[in-house]
């Protein structure tokens, strides 16, 4: 074991006048909860990303009708079925935005050409002749609104019930839990098509169609946070505390399930956007010419073969949104994992 | 799929000995729904119609024109002075458990259709007013009073003569007489297999063209009809096997057609259509179906004769056809289609012409002097849309054009579940709806009396006097004599859309289908069933 | 054991019994009648014929007598298919519905936890944004996008597999790829989060000082414990994939239970209303007990009399 | 004797959110044949990190050795390849964890845990490795051990399992076990159970130990050599005696005298002040200088040196150093170290 | 000793779990003990003998399956208005085993020591509430500039201090300290404790002091009962208990605690504690009884005896 080399003089060896409060100072600095999760998230590429690509999304879904000049809701049916055209790009052969179409013979043709049209359609036209990329813009404001309005109903309800149903235990939890049972057991559509007679069809109904039923895997999961984490000391400090039991909930259970939460809202999005376009696409759902995403790949589809591009967008689209969503719910259950903590 | 050819021994001797031709001839076909029933007198759908006409037949049967000519009646039957009594002979037919076909089997199955027990939808549909003594049963009924099914005017004189009293006259008896409702049935069989009876393949006999072969019943997703031997002309049929699919897709059926799965399609829908433009394997056809929008007169603007002309003329019905349906769908100038009716060779539309066009100047006009008489500057109208892709597209497109071309109007689109649209045209809680009629016999009347004061199908509030007179006159006196008739029901379609604009015609429906070229002769059908495969030969 | 079925089955029946109730109630506020032709129909026939089908009765009368039959075996007549017995239309039906879901299940399940475990072994990389990407790919896009897809590029251009209908195990190759993608996504989400959470776990570090290789830590150890919530989630929507999918029961002609039912929604074919979800609940709540069994089987901790010691 | 285990100047590093952590800072020890090496200091100190490192499971993801060795039998397992290192772990040193509730797989029975090692080190068959793992089960002292075979992990007490993980941890035979805290979250009677059991088993199959714990009782119960952890390095290193009876570094005299003796009742209890050093920004100079009341102003500026005590005993503090001033240790420590010269004499 | 006052009084208090199902456990079987004002009672023994279950039961958090806690002459099971429940949950306190599970960490340490202030509504407004919250900071050593701070911040002993704190807060007169110390490390150990004792003697607090590891129990405690399978099995001054263990179980429990001392260590020998050597018939009396004064222990007639002549010289 060698011995320093460095000069050491016998001044050095004098006591040290030690500050004994700083022994108790803690260096690094104050970050709460949320600030902590967020360095965690920013680590995660993806996320990061995801949460960039969501917010242009949105940022696009508002502001893209004011660029496009057009509205979704005119009709040229002289221009219907356009494919897509946009100024430079189309000079690009091999992006397909030219304008150009495939004839079934296998010719490609340059529609607005022949029809003499002026205009840039951006994703083309649909078949009433409506632009298409101010309905994708659209669309895609009514799924989010749809993910969001129904994820918020979801939680407000899922996650109440949940925190009753574990919190309180015992009977009540097993009427709880039966009822979710039936509810989750009584057809959907049945409902829906109630609703429907009650309200008028359209995004109301289905969003209250949503929080009928959505918010059945929340309750599970909340339900499951709730036992495990009533149990919990710090709450059972606040009990001894005289506490009343909504403060318990709403104070400590919850805030501190907020990464269940928040993880579970994440895949309850995708699931609303796809209920509203199955509603769709029995007929049961958005009043035209309110489009969604959803709606819109439905109807696209049908003519898939000859005009591809009414369904591509919409469908690169929710594509994009839903893959941003996981990666976000990844990426939050990543950060907000109490085992990850240094 | 069963496969079960040696169902009757007899029918594979016959077979055997015919010469073989080059091609087998068997079809494969698709449907887009599964039969729900097989007997005559509770069918009251078109694949049921369909199926019920291509192994039964009837007094009469729809030949290759649509045109009703006799078929188990032994040439044109006798009647009476005021064409209310026709006595039929039948021919020597045969079922194809070897009974003959009697005048007996007509009544049975006609009083079956009538019997209140039965609760059959279209026996009363069809009778009802039609046939003597049909109403008296049904309202007796319905009143929990008794009834006697021999007052019915159906009477088998003996053996192979059929005695039957009408109501009243009408011309188109014939259509009805045609109609699978009117088909004979077999009592014995019928009484010996009770509720089982037409349940499936092995619970029924034919008279037709064709036998079924294999059906599972209602549930069925695939079922084959063979030629019937026994069947009276069964040399005019040539086709051995057609195998029956359903495929409720219409992309789906396509897919099947393009790999050589089947030779006939269902309909297309029109989303496909011009996918195959000019493409000879597909097939199109002006059905008698029209669509229109009806105006419920309950609501007070509807009521004012401005907003409905200017509504009724307010959209551009030439770029829905082309540009929306282009499906060789027309636009509807008109309440009853074209090559639906005809006198002596004179189609009722060429007679009648154009009623209501699209005409953007008098409707501006006429919805300017309608929001004055009304003195209002907008108006907010609700608008009761269908369901179905097709029809949101068209609902949207109409929306679009009256909001566009009447200023100050304001479409409130409410699409919903058919259930639910039938309750609310039943209450008539709705303002404009978007409806169509296809019509169960060939006679103008079928169009006509959906608008009488109080008719079942008016429901929007419509009530116009001399259009009664009009109708009821075609229904009675007139019956008897076409060409008045003819002209009544031409007047009364001219009141009905040019005095008082009570509907706004929209479209005339054509179909689509693809067929494999091979496949010749499918005969296709306005109304009641809607193919008949007795003349198909494969190439 | 057999006291706790007891129970079970006894809440089980009061559960089905509300189900069934409040379906049959609710069923009820839909307008209009199961006729098909209703429209053309005058009063008089109307009467008739609800008479005859007992729908003239008061409410309560026709729910007496409805479950009067239920509990006899019997769930009625179809209206849309004449007179056909709901029993007989079920079970003609539900064979390649369940078929076909349980199929989809399966597969979905072991890719979606093949998926899952390769994502949550090798967590961010790029593997694990691959696992994660087809995962999310299968949920983003409809299934009945894919099912088109699947049938045009697959059966018609390639000719690889019969383009529609049920007749044979290839006829149900591409429907159950179509129908998979979903429980692919859910149970490759699923499994990848509660691996890694497994994969922390002190259990899993003793593996690893015991000498075990990636393969045995993922699955020997690994797996098992991060199935329960996997379950959880699966369990109803494996009750709902075997009682039929609309889509892809249209799209490839399969003669299931799916279609049909949301057709008897549509027309009010009260009897195969009530008869699916009769069905459908009875599948559901014995799902729901499987899983709690399953629960106790997966995890030895968990007793049947309930709650984790 | 012989080293069968030689760590020279092991550095650690974690990479975390908030920066690098230098978990261990030039860690030197050597394990020697059969002895039991205890390793004590504080949470946080490394003492754990040490111990994985050598095992190889430190989180593939954030963790780096910076520098320094690992030798076994002369190998240096920093280097070995994965597939190598899992021939070692279980077969040549093994591992004990802290709590028996949570280190056994929940869903898997007690038989097949124990019997999976042996099945995969020593090329035995089932039946053998089954006769094997109910021989191991008797042997960590578990009756009815064909009963209890087939039984999952719930169904076993705190003190069971933690049996069984050591049943486990012995399974191959190893030359070295590594035991983390293996008694800490077991309650008195059972540690006294486990730990007999262990000093036992050891004279029995011969094994080396390393032996982890905040408790200096159970150090003193069964040690043969300690060393003293404080922020990532070993700041004392002796004989069980030197340093119970001998320490030389002021935290060793801190962790001693913060001890109730049985006598002391109405003193107050001696704590070390302040908190653990921060190893994302470890301090310059001796990392205990901040709560050291002996602290001199070159532990401000430069880290100590390892002083040699005695042949076996070194320790890392300026206050060896000879120009120091010489400091009285506190009282408890100097009544131990009264205490020992007494017990010494009265040999 | 001087006039002693009860403050606590338990009477057959039984606590089970799961009643009626065959997976009850009877946590707590029928004890019975008193606490006085000013004193700290150790309660000790083996993980899982029902030391928690007993202090919870007190403090009301689990409801009694049978018997008495009277507080201050009151019983705190019986009937009570939510304001009388309230006034217990002032004066009585708890503190929690681990550092970690017993803070929410979503909370700043302002809010979790003040959540007693708000619920009783001690502070007069914003600035009494913030300075009552820096004087606990300070009374419990930690800094005022930590009341900003997230419990993840703290080191382990640390956080049991705002614990402690937090107890505090509500000017409680009893405290029920369960395992305060077995998560912390041996140098924290000796903070919290010392805090503990002057926080006793500044306040005028009493304790129940739960742990299961008798060398610091000893230290701290007044009197020292000894629980085994959810009886309570003697009860003793702690010298008195440490020098003259009665009851097999208790003498079984010191032999098992390890000294820091390697000497003693070498040469100490564990007792093993079988139950089946007491040996009692079907329905023997079995009682708490007072083997030497103050001195109890849980036993038959027989060994009462036995005890009484062994130990009494
Ligand atoms: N996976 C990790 N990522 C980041 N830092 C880590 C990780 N594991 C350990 N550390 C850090 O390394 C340091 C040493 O930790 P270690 O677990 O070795 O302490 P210990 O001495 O075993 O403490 P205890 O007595 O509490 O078990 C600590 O500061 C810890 O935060
Ligand atoms: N909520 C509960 N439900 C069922 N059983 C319980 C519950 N709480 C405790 N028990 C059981 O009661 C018994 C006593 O538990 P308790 O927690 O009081 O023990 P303890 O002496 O505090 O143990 P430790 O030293 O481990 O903290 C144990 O057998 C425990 O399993
Ligand atoms: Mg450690
Ligand atoms: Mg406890």
């Amino acid at each position: 074991m060698a011995n320093s080399q460095i000069k050491l003089t016998k001044d050095k060896f004098a006591p040290a006048i030690i500050d004994s409060s700083l022994g108790e100072a803690i260096d690094k600095p104050s970050l709460n909860a949320w600030q902590d999760a967020w360095l965690r998230v920013r680590k995660n590429k993806a996320a990061i990303v995801s949460m960039v690509v969501i917010v242009l999304v949105i940022l696009l879904a508002f502001t893209g009708p004011l660029f496009s000049g057009k509205e979704a809701k005119t009709q040229t049916l002289p221009h219907n079925n356009l494919p897509s055209r946009i100024p430079v790009l189309e000079n690009i052969s091999w992006l397909p935005f030219d304008g150009m179409r495939t004839l079934n013979n296998g010719t490609q043709v340059d529609i607005y050409e022949q029809k003499g049209i002026e205009e840039y359609y951006w994703f083309g036209t649909d078949g009433l002749g409506r632009d298409l990329f101010t309905r994708v813009c659209e669309g895609t404001q009514i799924s989010l609104y749809i993910a969001f309005l129904a994820a918020l109903l979801d939680m407000l309800i899922g996650v109440t019930y949940g925190a009753v149903s574990g919190y309180f235990g015992g009977r009540l939890d097993n009427y709880m839990q039966r009822f979710t049972e039936i509810l989750s057991s009584i057809p959907n559509l049945v409902i829906v098509i109630l609703m429907i007679l009650v309200f008028k069809p359209g995004i109301v109904s289905i969003t209250l169609a949503l929080a009928l039923t959505g918010w059945v895997s929340m309750a599970r999961v909340v339900r499951a946070q709730t036992m495990k984490m009533k149990e919990q000391e710090f709450v059972l400090a606040s009990r001894t505390l005289g506490a009343s039991n909504a403060k318990i909930i709403f104070k400590h259970l919850l805030p501190n399930m907020v990464g269940v939460i928040l993880i579970n809202t994440m895949f309850s999005i995708p699931n609303a956007i796809f209920f509203e376009a199955f509603l769709s696409f029995i007929g049961l759902g958005l009043q035209d010419p309110l489009a969604s995403l959803g709606t819109l790949i439905d109807d696209g589809f049908k003519t898939l073969r000859l005009y591809p591009h009414i369904v591509i967008y919409p469908a690169i689209f929710i594509s994009l949104i839903m893959i941003c969503f996981n990666m976000i719910a990844d990426g939050l259950r990543d950060a907000l994992d109490p085992k990850m903590r240094d | 799929g069963g496969k079960d050819t040696d169902k009757s021994s007899g029918t594979k001797d016959e077979g055997e000995k015919t010469t073989k031709t080059e091609s087998a001839q068997e079809i494969k076909v698709l449907d887009s729904s599964e039969i729900p029933t097989m007997d005559t007198v509770l069918a009251e759908g078109s694949t049921s119609f369909t199926y019920i006409n291509n192994v039964g037949e009837g007094l009469y049967r729809l030949d290759q024109e649509g045109k009703a000519v006799p078929a188990l009646a032994d040439g044109e039957p006798t009647t009476n002075e005021d064409k209310t009594v026709y006595t039929f002979k039948l021919r020597d037919a045969k079922w194809s458990n070897g009974e003959p076909v009697t005048a007996q089997d007509f009544v049975f199955a006609w009083q079956r259709a009538i019997d209140p027990k039965t609760a059959s939808p279209y026996g009363p549909y069809m009778m009802n007013g039609k046939i003597k003594g049909a109403q008296e049963i049904t309202n007796a009924a319905a009143k929990k009073k008794d009834y006697d099914l021999n007052t019915l005017g159906v009477v088998a004189k003996d053996d192979k003569t059929l005695e039957v009293t009408l109501e009243k006259a009408f011309p188109y008896a014939a259509d009805v007489f045609a109609f699978p409702t009117f088909y004979p049935q077999n009592e014995k069989f019928v009484t010996e297999k009770g509720d089982k009876y037409a349940s499936n393949a092995e619970n029924m006999i034919y008279n037709g063209p064709f036998t079924m072969t294999a059906w599972d019943g209602p549930a069925g997703a695939e079922w084959v009809l063979e030629k019937n031997d026994t069947y009276w002309d069964a040399d005019s049929v040539s086709l051995k096997k057609i195998t029956v699919n359903v495929v409720k897709d219409s992309g789906a059926q396509v897919n099947a057609f393009e790999s050589g799965d089947t030779d006939v399609t269902g309909l297309l829908s029109s989303d496909l259509v011009p996918t195959y433009e000019g493409d000879e394997r597909m097939f199109s056809e002006l059905s008698a179906s029209v669509f229109w929008l009806k105006m419920n007169q309950k609501n007070d603007a509807l009521k004012n004769l401005n907003i409905r002309k200017a509504i009724a003329q307010g959209f551009n019905k030439d770029d829905l056809a082309a540009s929306i349906l282009n499906n060789a769908s027309v636009p509807a100038n008109y309440m009853v289609p074209q090559n639906f009716v005809n006198l002596d060779g004179v189609d009722f539309r060429e007679k009648n012409g154009d009623l209501i066009t699209y005409n953007l100047e008098e409707a501006q006009k006429a919805w300017k002097a309608g929001l004055k008489e009304l003195g209002v500057d907008k108006l907010t109208i609700r608008y009761l849309g269908g369901d179905t892709e097709a029809s949101k597209k068209i609902d949207s497109y109409m929306k679009n054009q009256l909001e566009k071309n009447l200023p100050g109007l304001t479409v409130d689109l409410e699409s919903v579940p058919f259930a639910v649209r039938l309750e609310r045209d039943n209450s008539m809680d709705y303002d404009l709806q978007a409806a169509g009629w296809g019509p169960d016999y060939g006679d103008a009347i079928s169009f006509a009396d959906l608008w009488v004061t109080d008719g079942g199908s008016n429901r929007m509030a419509y009530s116009n006097k001399k259009y009664d007179k009009l109708i009821k006159d075609a229904q009675t006196e007139l019956a008897t004599d076409p060409k008045a008739n003819f002209e009544a029901l031409q007047e009364a379609e001219r009141i009905l859309l040019q005095d008082d604009y009570a509907i706004a015609p929209i479209y005339q429906r054509a179909e689509n289908f693809l067929i494999n070229p091979k496949v010749k002769n499918i005969a296709t059908y306005q109304y009641g069933p809607d193919y008949c495969y007795k003349w198909v030969t494969v190439e | 054991m057999a006291k706790y079925l007891l129970k079970r089955a006894f809440y089980m029946i009061i559960t089905l019994f509300v189900i069934i109730s409040l379906t049959f109630f609710l069923m009820k506020l839909i307008p209009g009648t199961p006729f098909a032709s209703a429209s053309k129909l005058q009063p008089e026939q109307l009467t008739i014929m609800k008479e005859k089908y007992g729908l003239d009765e008061p409410l309560m009368v026709q729910y007496a007598k409805y479950m009067g039959n239920v509990v006899q075996g019997d769930l009625g007549t179809s209206f849309q298919f004449n007179n056909v017995p709901v029993t007989e239309l079920l079970t003609s039906r539900i064979g390649p519905s369940m078929q076909l879901g349980f199929q989809a299940m399966f597969f979905g399940t072991i890719i979606g936890i093949f998926l899952g475990v390769i994502g949550a072994l090798k967590q961010n990389t790029w593997v694990d944004y691959g696992s994660t990407f087809i995962a999310v790919l299968g949920k983003s896009i409809p299934n009945f996008v894919f099912a088109g897809l699947l049938q045009y590029y697959i059966g018609v251009k390639m000719g690889w597999l019969p383009v529609l209908f049920w007749k044979g195990w290839e006829y149900s190759i591409m429907p159950t790829i179509a129908l998979s993608m979903f429980p692919i996504a859910i149970t490759a989400r699923f499994i990848r989060t509660e691996m890694i959470d497994v994969l922390g776990s002190d259990y899993i570090t003793l593996a690893k000082a015991k000498g075990a290789n990636y393969f045995e830590i993922a699955f020997k150890h690994g797996l098992r414990n991060a199935l329960i919530p996997v379950i959880t989630v699966i369990g109803p929507l494996a009750v709902g994939m075997m009682t039929g999918s609309l889509v892809v029961e249209k799209i490839f002609a399969i003669p299931g239970i799916g279609d049909q039912f949301v057709k008897s929604i549509q027309v009010n074919d009260y009897s195969v209303i009530m008869g699916t979800t009769v069905l459908f609940s009875v599948l559901f709540v014995i799902i729901i007990l499987v899983i709690d069994i399953l629960y106790g089987v997966i995890d030895p901790r968990i007793r049947l009399s309930g709650g984790k010691k | 004797m012989e080293n069968i285990l030689e760590v020279k100047d092991l550095t650690i590093s974690f990479h975390t959110f908030s920066g690098e952590v230098q978990a261990i800072r030039g860690v030197d020890f050597e394990l020697k044949k059969g002895e039991t090496l205890a390793i004590v200091g504080e949470s946080s100190s490394g003492k754990s990190v040490t111990t994985k490192s050598i095992m190889r499971l430190l989180p593939p993801g954030n963790s780096e050795i910076k520098r320094g060795e690992i030798l076994f039998n002369g190998k240096d397992l920093a280097k070995l390849s994965d597939k190598s290192m899992q021939k070692i772990r279980g077969k040549e040193i093994s591992m004990i964890f802290q709590d028996p509730m949570t280190s056994l797989n929940p869903t898997m029975k007690i038989g097949k845990q124990i019997m999976e090692p042996i099945i995969k080190h020593q090329n035995m068959s089932k039946a053998e490795a089954k006769e094997r793992a109910m021989d191991l089960l008797r042997l960590v002292g578990i009756p009815n051990a064909e009963e209890r075979f087939g039984q999952y992990p719930h169904q076993f007490s705190g003190g069971m399992r933690q049996r069984v993980v050591i049943a486990i941890a012995l399974a191959c035979n190893p030359k070295v076990l590594i035991a983390d805290e293996p008694t800490t979250a077991l309650d008195v009677t059972i540690q006294a159970q486990i730990l007999e059991l262990m000093k036992d088993l050891q004279k029995k199959i011969d094994t080396s130990i390393i032996f982890i714990t905040h408790d200096l009782g159970v150090v003193a119960n069964v040690a043969d050599r300690v060393a003293v952890m404080y922020g990532g390095k070993i700041v004392e290193i002796g004989t069980v005696d030197e340093i119970f009876y001998n320490p030389k570094h002021p935290y060793t005299w801190g962790l001693i005298s913060s001890m109730p003796s049985l006598d002391s009742k109405d003193d107050e209890l001696y704590a070390i002040p302040g908190t653990p050093p921060n190893l994302l920004h470890p301090p310059i100079g001796d990392a205990f200088a901040p709560r050291n009341e002996y602290a001199m102003q070159i532990d401000l500026e430069e880290q100590p040196p390892m002083f040699k005590v005695s042949e076996t005993h070194y320790a890392a503090t300026w206050l060896l150093h000879p120009d120091a001033p010489k400091v009285e240790p506190p009282l408890a420590v100097k009544k131990r170290m009264d205490q020992f010269q007494t017990w010494q004499e009265v040999k | 000793m001087k006039q002693r006052e009860k403050l606590v009084e338990i009477r057959n208090l039984k606590q089970y779990f799961n009643a009626g199902k065959p997976s009850m456990v009877k946590a707590i079987d029928d004890i019975s003990f008193d606490i006085y004002k000013g004193e700290t009672l150790g309660l000790v023994g083996e993980s899982g003998c029902g030391k928690s279950t007993t202090g919870r039961t007190i403090i009301r958090l689990y409801d009694a399956t049978d018997g008495e806690v009277f507080f201050n002459g009151e019983d705190v099971h019986g009937t009570k208005s939510k304001a009388q429940l309230k006034d217990f949950n002032r004066k009585m306190q708890m503190i929690f085993q681990d550092p970690y599970a017993s803070l929410n960490p979503r909370l700043k340490i302002a809010d979790i020591i003040a959540e007693g202030i708000d619920i009783h509504g001690l502070a007069k407004n914003k600035e009494d509430r913030m300075q009552q919250v820096q004087n606990l900071l300070e009374t419990v050593g930690l800094n005022r500039e930590h009341a900003n701070r997230y419990p993840h911040e703290f080191s382990g002993g640390q956080r049991q201090r705002i614990g402690i704190a937090r107890a505090l807060a509500v000017q409680p007169e009893f405290i029920i300290a369960d395992e305060p110390i077995s998560a912390l490390d041996v140098s924290i150990q000796a903070q919290v404790v010392n805090l503990l004792k002057k926080l006793q003697i500044e306040h005028g607090l009493t304790y129940l002091f739960i742990a299961h590891d008798l060398s610091m129990v000893k230290y701290i405690s007044d009197r020292i009962g000894v629980m085994y399978f959810g009886k309570l099995v003697e009860l003793a001054s702690s010298e008195e208990l440490y020098k003259n263990p009665i009851h097999p179980y208790t003498q079984s429990l010191l032999s098992a605690i390890p000294a820091p001392d390697p000497y003693s260590e070498r040469i100490r020998k564990r007792k093993v504690y079988n139950p089946n050597i007491h040996e009692y018939d079907e329905g023997e009396d079995l009682q708490m009884r007072e083997v030497k004064p103050d001195h109890f222990v849980y036993c038959s007639e027989k060994e009462f005896k036995q005890y009484q002549t062994i130990h009494t010289k």
